[in-house]
């Protein structure tokens, strides 16, 4: 009676053991299904193709815009638009409008129209505006791991100016309006009290949900788009009549979408193998030296057992 | 010709309580065990009333564990002082009988000990620890505590270190039990709404279950020789 | 001098079978596969660069603490079942298999949490219940050295083994029991404050299915083979030295 | 030996700790109203026999029976039939002498209205009447001992077994314990008794029994030796050489590959 008892004693360990092992499939499944529908769209979406600079920066590819960049510069341009974007990687102490310039091949000669640094969430930017007759320009630069990374967007059409400016985030509100028209004070294009009411819009663009504020200022329709991101206000200002939402969203979804840099890490990968490979060599080798030792002392034993 | 199984697990319960009843042996141990370990705790922990509420569930859960530790050594090795644990082995009676009756006087005392902490870390904390849920929680929190730990006591008591050997084979185990006894003491103590925080004592249940399955059906190896 | 071998006998020696030598070399030759998969095949991850192909190891790392530990619990029963050593060895060579798998999973992790999150260790609930997870089975060992009886060192083996599966199931449930943790998961979402979830594209899912055959299955299993065989060496050199003994 | 029939019946008993054989092929017949004394020297066996036969651990192969019930296949059954007294106590030092013996008489589920009626017998039978209500702790040896078997007798025992009973006795106190053991034998209870001490083994027991290297060596009528020639036979059977021809064990090989 003994022996029965343990018989179906043990059938049931086994039992709840095989139950056991089953449980991280069951809750992996579950897992799965858990996943909502938003989060289940968000996975569908298009992947971003990204340009990997040999510089260790990543932006996302502009693939309506033309790509001319080469393995230590992004470049993309819309002849349509009269636009270029540019981001690249220099020195830690290069001055940006020299390196930007470069980079665009173009030349700016002006003095900056507005610059100021900015915190971001993901460090302090430094921003330079210049007005260059039909060009306009809008180059930001950050120092990071001894190297200064610099983005960079030039517009040549006459007819309109386009400036992305960031702006710090002071007031309370969900509104961009306070960021928008202190950009437009900052430029030196009206100061904030004379600005008279503006229309009010809510533009969807790749890159976000912008709220697009126009005014009317002597005659000239000046457009300000604003996102709130935080810590950060992304402004885009448009003086004149052309529509400049195809610039703002390009320039910005470089900025948002994810130009970041990824710093050369390596030596932690071969860390990491190293530290792999030493511990099965260090199993592997105290198997052999315990198989080893166990042979010589078998054949101490043999012989002392035939002595 | 087996005696009866209830009749065995009784039997034991009853010998245990009346020797402790005796001497007082465990209680005061553990009890003065955990007196000390939560007077250092808020002397130690210089806190706030908000530091206090996440601290005193940890502070009460860890000093329960540790004192159960002492408690289990202690039983254990009573019933190894005088061979006595041959003499229940000798008798015609399920094994498992055996661990049912010696976990049922582990729980109970540590269970105990509980009770003494928990208006004890009212007073010395300023927070009301004293709720039916509470008490849930703690009865099934040392519920699992006091199954793998009477299961490896009786292991451990057979080893060369044995104290030591109890809380580093244990502590790891009863880990899950801590873990979501904590956090339930926490959420329940800080007012959270119900729905927060009632996973865990079904957790606590269920893993309650698991052990004492397990440790009900191995006990039979670890006795015999 | 020889007495016939009862059961609870080791077998004699024997020089490694044609199928563990075929074994190890198809081991040998998919770890080099599986290093030019994560290396070279893989492409880059984006935002976290070189160092997320340590996760082609880190990943299938526990996997293979998993098939170990588990072989231990699977051990652990048939020995208390049919008092088999051969049962126990399986156990412990399961035990110390995982183990440094699981120090690797556990170290690998470490070494690619230094730049991704910017420190080398973090007190996250699944990063805890790792290291407990390996301080358990550390525990199992110290146990198994602290009894001198055999038979009653593998039936407290066998029985903790068991129990010590309940930290590796801890582990692999601890995001559900708190949802706190930063660790990103694989299988199934993140959860929302998960850092260094990276997307799984074509190559990453290659190299790490060919991973996970590698060290999650094919480099555990040889070298638990080689565990046996060391462990029935010893129990074998045993029996003689007390056959001499007791002669 | 005695034509009543065997009570404990032992086959091809082998008992193998790590590696080392303890009991090599054992066979035993023990009558209804034996008192075997088991003698031997350290390591020949004589503790692992009688905890194989009170079921405290398991043997490697063989059969043991008694009463008509099989070790290891019944082994409850078989533990319903033994007491056992060792050279610890085996009680609960917290516990008054009654306390400690109604334990036990519920876990061997002596019937309710006997119980105390055999508790009061027993200790009566035992001496310890009149300290039934103390703490066992505070016992002498010799007490404890004598308490340990009024526990051994509780359940009315087909066979009672003596583990080196007079280990840290006095001599006072063995012979106490003597002139219990004896009155329990003149009752007609089958006992075994292992010990070192050769006279008082000749003085109780009715067979004698020795045991070296995990083989019964000599196995005779207690009055079939000589009053003062135990010692002699004693000496001359633990330095017999082993038989050549005696039986090897034999047990199966396992058959599983060496890897």
């Amino acid at each position: 009676m003994k022996n029965r008892q343990f018989g179906w004693a043990k059938w049931l360990i086994i039992g709840g053991m095989l139950l056991l092992v089953a449980l991280p499939l069951y809750a992996q499944e579950d897992a799965a299904e858990g996943s909502s529908d938003a989060e289940m769209s968000e996975e569908e979406a298009p992947e971003i193709p990204f340009y990997s600079s040999a510089d260790g920066f990543n932006v996302p590819v502009l693939t309506t815009w033309v790509d001319e960049s080469d393995d230590k510069t992004a470049f993309f341009l819309n002849p349509d638009l009269q636009a270029r974007i540019v981001t690249t990687a220099t020195g830690e102490g290069d001055d940006p409008t020299e390196v930007a310039a470069e980079a665009l091949g173009a030349t700016i000669t002006s003095e900056p129209i507005f610059s100021n640094r900015v915190n971001t969430a993901d460090g302090t930017w430094e921003q330079r505006y210049y007005d260059e007759g039909n060009s306009n320009v809008s180059i930001l630069s950050k120092i990071e791991e001894g190297r200064r990374y610099v983005i960079a967007f030039i517009e040549d059409d006459p007819e309109v100016a386009v400036y992305m400016p960031l702006v710090d985030r002071t007031w309370e509100e969900d509104t961009t309006l306070p960021g928008i028209e202190q950009a437009i004070e900052s430029l030196g294009i009206a100061a904030i009290d004379e600005l008279p009411e503006p229309t009010i819009e809510t533009v969807s663009l790749p890159s976000g949900d912008w709220e697009s504020a126009t005014y009317d200022i002597d005659g000239t329709t000046v457009t300000g788009y604003g996102l709130n991101f935080g810590v950060t206000d992304y402004v885009a200002i448009a003086i004149g009549d052309a529509d400049a939402t195809q610039m703002v969203d390009a320039y910005n979804y470089t900025l948002l979408g994810g130009f970041f840099i990824t710093s050369d890490n390596t030596a932690y990968l071969y860390l990491g193998l190293a530290v792999t490979a030493a511990i099965f060599i260090v199993l592997l080798g105290s198997i052999w030296l315990r198989w080893r030792n166990a042979r010589r002392d078998l054949s101490t034993v043999e012989q002392l057992a035939s002595d | 010709m087996k005696t009866g199984f209830w009749q065995v697990t009784f039997a034991i319960l009853r010998k245990d309580m009346l020797a402790e009843i005796r001497s007082r042996e465990l209680l005061s141990v553990m009890g003065l065990f955990a007196l000390l370990s939560v007077l250092i705790f808020s002397f130690a922990l210089e806190m706030d009333r908000e530091a206090r509420e996440t601290a005193i569930s940890g502070v009460i859960w860890v000093t329960v564990a540790f004192a159960s530790i002492i408690g289990l050594n202690r039983s254990m090795s009573s019933e190894r002082e005088q061979g006595s644990f041959d003499a229940l082995l000798l008798a015609p009676v399920d094994r498992s009988a055996l661990f049912l009756g010696k976990f049922l006087g582990n729980f109970v005392v540590v269970l105990l000990v509980g009770l003494i902490l928990l208006p004890l870390g009212t007073l010395l904390y300023n927070i009301t620890l004293i709720t039916p849920w509470v008490l849930v929680i703690l009865v099934l929190g040392i519920f699992g505590i006091s199954t793998t730990g009477t299961l490896l006591a009786a292991m451990t008591a057979q080893t060369r270190a044995r104290d030591a050997l109890l809380s580093i084979a244990m502590l790891p185990i009863v880990l899950p039990v801590l873990l979501a006894s904590v956090r339930a003491t926490t959420s329940i103590i800080s007012g959270d709404p119900t729905d927060l925080w009632i996973s865990w004592p079904q957790i606590l249940l269920v893993m309650d279950v698991i052990y004492m399955v397990l440790c009900f059906f191995t006990f039979g190896f670890i006795i015999e020789e | 001098m020889a007495q016939a071998k009862p059961k609870d006998f080791a077998q004699a020696p024997t020089p490694a079978p044609n199928l563990l030598r075929i074994l190890t070399l198809v081991t040998v030759i998919g770890v080099v596969i599986a290093l030019v998969f994560a290396l070279n095949i893989a492409g880059t991850d984006i935002e976290q660069g070189e160092v997320q192909r340590i996760f082609y190891v880190h990943m299938p790392a526990f996997f293979g603490a998993f098939l170990a530990f588990g072989a231990t619990v699977l051990g652990g029963i048939m020995y208390l079942w049919k008092r088999d050593p051969k049962w126990d060895r399986l156990a412990v060579a399961g035990v110390e298999v995982g183990f440094a798998f699981a120090m690797i999973n556990l170290i690998t992790g470490s070494i690619w949490a230094r730049p991704i999150w910017n420190t080398w260790w973090t007190w996250d609930p699944r990063l805890t219940s790792e290291a407990i997870m390996v301080l358990t089975y550390a525990a199992y060992m110290m146990l198994r050295a602290g009894i001198d009886n055999m038979d009653t060192r593998r039936r407290f083996a066998s029985v903790y083994g068991i129990l010590a599966f309940a930290t590796v199931l801890l582990t692999l449930f601890i995001i559900r029991f708190r949802e706190d943790t930063i660790h990103p998961t694989v299988v199934g979402n993140s959860p929302q404050n998960a850092q260094g979830t990276f997307a799984a594209s074509d190559g990453v899912v290659t190299a790490l299915m060919v991973g996970l055959v590698i060290w999650g299955l094919l480099v555990p299993v040889t070298l638990m083979w080689y565990r046996i065989r060391l462990e029935n060496m010893l129990d074998w050199v045993n029996r003689k030295k007390m056959e001499v003994l007791s002669a | 030996m005695s034509d009543t029939p065997a009570v404990l019946s032992i086959r091809e008993l082998v008992k193998i700790y790590d590696f080392i054989p303890v009991l090599r092929q054992l066979d035993l017949d023990v009558a209804q109203g034996d008192c075997v004394a088991l003698l031997g020297p350290n390591g020949s066996g004589k503790s692992t026999l009688l905890r194989l036969i009170a079921g405290l651990i398991k043997p490697s192969s063989g059969t043991i029976e008694i009463g008509g019930w099989q070790m290891p296949k019944e082994a409850a059954a078989v533990r319903a039939q033994i007491g056992m007294v060792s050279h610890q106590s085996l009680l609960y030092g917290n516990l008054t002498a009654r306390e400690n013996l109604v334990f036990f008489a519920r876990l061997y589920d002596v019937p309710k209205n006997e119980r105390d009626d055999r508790i009061a017998a027993l200790l009566e039978q035992v001496g310890l009447t009149k300290r039934a209500e103390s703490l066992v702790r505070t016992f002498s040896r010799g007490m404890q001992q004598r308490l340990s078997i009024a526990r051994a007798l509780l359940h009315s025992p087909h066979v009672l077994l003596f583990d080196e009973p007079y280990s840290g006795l006095d001599q006072d106190a063995a012979a106490m314990l003597d002139d219990i053991i004896r009155h329990t034998h003149q009752d007609g209870q089958t006992m075994m008794i292992s010990t070192h001490l050769l006279e008082r083994a000749q003085q109780v027991a009715t067979r004698v029994m020795i045991l070296n290297r995990g083989r019964v060596v000599l196995d005779k009528q207690a009055v079939a030796i000589a009053e003062h020639q135990l010692a002699s036979v004693y000496a001359q059977a633990i330095a017999d050489k082993i038989p050549s021809d005696a039986p090897q064990p034999r047990i199966e090989t396992s058959v599983e590959p060496a890897s």
